[in-house]
């Protein structure tokens, strides 16, 4: 996969997303094959080139008793950020949740977690971002919100895996599809030019049925 | 031998037999578990695999 | 250099999050607190065999309340599924590992000194200034190698369905070196001993805290695997 | 595979450990002498220590198996551990109901806090832990991971229990086991005996690794039959 795509991962509960996950985030080592980011292969490097990588998750990770900005030092010190201080006020002013910095994220709703949990994964300018399933539990609002911020990351040339089962969401922002079922790739594409209804057919038919 | 030296000798190998009839007993009783764990695991293996052979069918 | 940084980060962050709740060392004191009321009942505090065992009263309470410490330590994390999060991040497991047993160790100790003059108080123990000086040391050890090991286990447990009831089964038998040790030195130092009879005592704890903080340390990876 | 699928020489080893039994059986009551102290009594002390020995051994391949499953992730030596740790478990209680009928005897009270005894509990408790540890994982890998941690960690820890244990004890040893040295015969029959419960240990481990086999596949069938579903 070239840098700066973005790509949707699909396919129904329990097809393996979360396993390709585990392992292109450096969690798990494959029990076959290798992988490379980069163009480096992974190896023994798995904790530095986890440097190069973030995740957003359906958890946010976040600490709710730390405010904000408690949270995005913490860490930022595990992923060596350099100048921090001035990372965390260009990321958060990118979530746009500047105004929420001081207080702790236990008050905050479900969609300003989410935000903040976007701004966590960018704060070390990661070059790959994968996103596990980020709609989960947004309503309408905080989803457009997300929206607009995964538009600006595709802005920024970052390589970004969405991995979903809701093909309804995220579609035109990617460049490629891909789709997963029973733990293999079924389906690869360019998603340009795709529409929703042209790909739910093709969708169905690798997936549906079985 | 008197009687009182033969009820003191069986007194005495009434503590050795408690000692060889508990690890008796529990080694007896280890067995019967372990041939009763492999009796069950095996019926449910077969179940299964007759299930899944149905399935196939 | 840049491993201590993260250690440093890591005890940071559990004791912010912990001074804004105050959820772990309150619950611990208060626990050290019940105890010391329950065996105040159980054992008339005036009578001489009650000061024969008073060392042992200490650490019954300190290890309870410890563990109950020790299992919230990675089960607060599990919340947004925290510990994910780390185990993403470019940090060594074992800079996790340390990370915990700092601020565990730092919890507990803030705890055993809020509630030891409570003990002496309400039991009426008499004790002189160097008997009070050699304590502190050995608490500093004994709890040590406590949180070493303890940390370690509480990380293990947090993984098992049951991991309240777990956490104290599986770690009382590994740490009853420690707790003897501690309630003969503490016996011993609160008598007037001087060092030299505690020799023994004091070098089986040093081979325990160091031989439980090397082995988990190196072990704590499996610990933490996906 | 089949939960009776024991390995190669299972049923040889069955009767060797059987015979072993016999022989030592001989061995204690007519070819040992009388011990002069505790009298027909001390012929407990022979199955003490051969069970006790083969305990010890036991957890210290459980100890062993666990380095192995940790450096390989194979799962046969996890098999191994805990079908080893189920062993040694049942020999330690062994060992702890034999020790009192000893010292009701020798010290005229059922328990006393003698470092072996002393130890030797806490070891039980450890090893109890450990199949807490493996029944409150679902996960077989975790499981396997999880439960190897605590068998290192529990066996390095026994010879500090026991020296604690032991400097601990103000108790006077009233007699030694052997009531100092042991005359010749009395140690060949010790020796004897040792090596028949070795023999029972391995009989039994294989038979206890059949049956966690057997388990790892019934998960496995399950497993696959999940995914069947799902897809």
């Amino acid at each position: 996969m070239a840098t700066g795509q973005f790509m949707a991962v699909l396919g129904p509960n329990g097809a393996g997303k979360t396993t390709l996950l585990k392992i292109l985030s450096l969690l798990v080592k494959p029990t076959t094959g290798q992988i490379a980011i980069n163009g480096q292969e992974v190896g023994d490097h798995l904790v530095k080139l986890r440097r190069e990588i973030g995740v957003v998750s359906h958890n946010t990770f976040l600490y709710p008793n730390l405010t904000a900005y408690e949270n995005l030092r913490f860490y930022g010190r595990m992923y060596d950020v350099p100048d921090l201080e001035q990372r965390i006020g260009t990321v958060i002013r990118e979530v746009g949740m500047a105004y929420a910095l001081g207080d702790p994220v236990r008050t905050f709703s479900r969609g300003m977690q989410q935000r903040m949990a976007i701004a966590r994964a960018i704060l070390h300018n990661p070059s790959v971002l994968f996103l596990d399933e980020p709609y989960t539990g947004l309503d309408q609002q905080a989803m457009e919100i997300l929206n607009e911020v995964l538009k600006g990351l595709r802005d920024q040339k970052r390589t970004v895996f969405l991995i979903t089962h809701n093909f309804d969401q995220g579609l035109d922002l990617c460049d490629r599809v891909v789709i997963m079922a029973r733990g293999q790739l079924v389906y690869q594409a360019s998603a340009r030019g795709l529409s929703a209804a042209d790909f739910k057919d093709i969708y169905m038919s690798h997936v549906g049925g079985s | 031998m008197d009687q009182a030296t033969l009820d003191l000798i069986t007194y005495r190998l009434s503590y050795v037999w408690a000692a060889y009839s508990v690890v008796m007993i529990g080694l007896f009783v280890y067995l019967s578990t372990i041939g009763r764990r492999q009796r069950k695991l095996a019926q449910d293996i077969n179940l299964l695999r007759q299930a899944i052979e149905e399935k196939r069918k | 250099m840049g491993f201590l940084v993260k250690v440093a980060g890591l005890v940071r962050k559990d004791l912010l999050s912990e001074l804004r709740t105050k959820e772990m060392i309150s619950s611990m004191l208060i626990f050290a607190f019940l105890v010391i009321v329950i065996f105040a009942f159980a054992f008339e505090p005036s009578k001489a065999t009650t000061k024969a065992v008073f060392p042992g009263i200490i650490w019954v309470g300190f290890s309870f309340a410890g563990i109950l410490g020790l299992g919230r330590s990675f089960t607060a994390e599990r919340e947004n599924d925290c510990l994910l999060g780390l185990m993403l991040a470019p940090v060594d497991r074992s800079a996790i590992y340390f990370g915990k047993v700092i601020s565990n160790f730092f919890l507990v100790t803030l705890m055993q000194v809020v509630s030891l003059p409570v003990f002496f108080v309400l039991f009426d123990y008499r004790v002189t200034a160097g008997g009070i000086g050699k304590l502190v040391i050995i608490m500093v050890m004994a709890t040590f190698g406590f949180m070493a090991v303890g940390t370690l286990l509480a990380a293990l447990s947090a993984n098992a369905r049951t991991s309240e009831i777990l956490l104290p089964l599986i770690l009382f038998p590994i740490i009853v070196p420690v707790v003897i040790a501690a309630v003969k030195l503490t016996a011993m130092a609160l008598a007037g001993s001087s060092w030299g009879e505690m020799g023994m005592w004091l070098r089986m704890l040093v081979v325990y805290d160091v031989l439980f903080l090397v082995i988990p340390f190196m072990l704590f990876d499996f610990v933490l695997e996906v | 595979m089949d939960p009776k699928d024991h390995g190669r020489g299972h049923f040889a080893l069955g009767w060797l450990a059987l015979a072993l039994l016999l022989v030592s059986a001989f061995a204690i009551f007519r070819y040992a002498p009388l011990e002069k102290v505790m009298l027909e009594v001390q012929k407990i002390f022979y199955v003490h220590v051969g069970v006790a020995w083969n305990a010890f051994l036991a957890f210290a391949v459980v100890c062993v198996a666990s380095i192995a499953y940790l450096k390989t992730k194979n799962r046969r030596w996890d098999v191994l551990a805990a079908a080893s740790a189920e062993v040694g478990l049942l020999f330690t209680t062994l060992v702890l109901l034999t020790g009192p009928v000893w010292g009701r005897f020798a010290w005229n009270t059922w328990w006393t806090w003698e470092p072996r005894l002393t130890t030797t509990l806490i070891l039980w408790f450890i090893y109890v832990a450990y199949f807490l540890i493996r029944s409150g994982v679902a996960e077989p890998h975790r499981r396997a991971s999880l439960s190897a941690v605590f068998g290192i960690i529990g066996f390095l820890d026994v010879p500090i229990i026991y020296f604690s244990v032991r400097l601990w004890g103000s108790h006077p040893i009233v007699l030694g086991k052997g009531g100092g040295g042991l005359h010749p015969m009395m140690l060949q029959a010790l020796i004897i005996t040792v090596f028949a419960y070795t023999a029972l240990y391995v009989y039994l481990t294989q038979k206890a690794m059949a049956v966690e086999r057997a388990k790892m596949e019934l998960d496995e069938i399950k497993e696959g039959l999940r995914e069947g579903a799902q897809a």
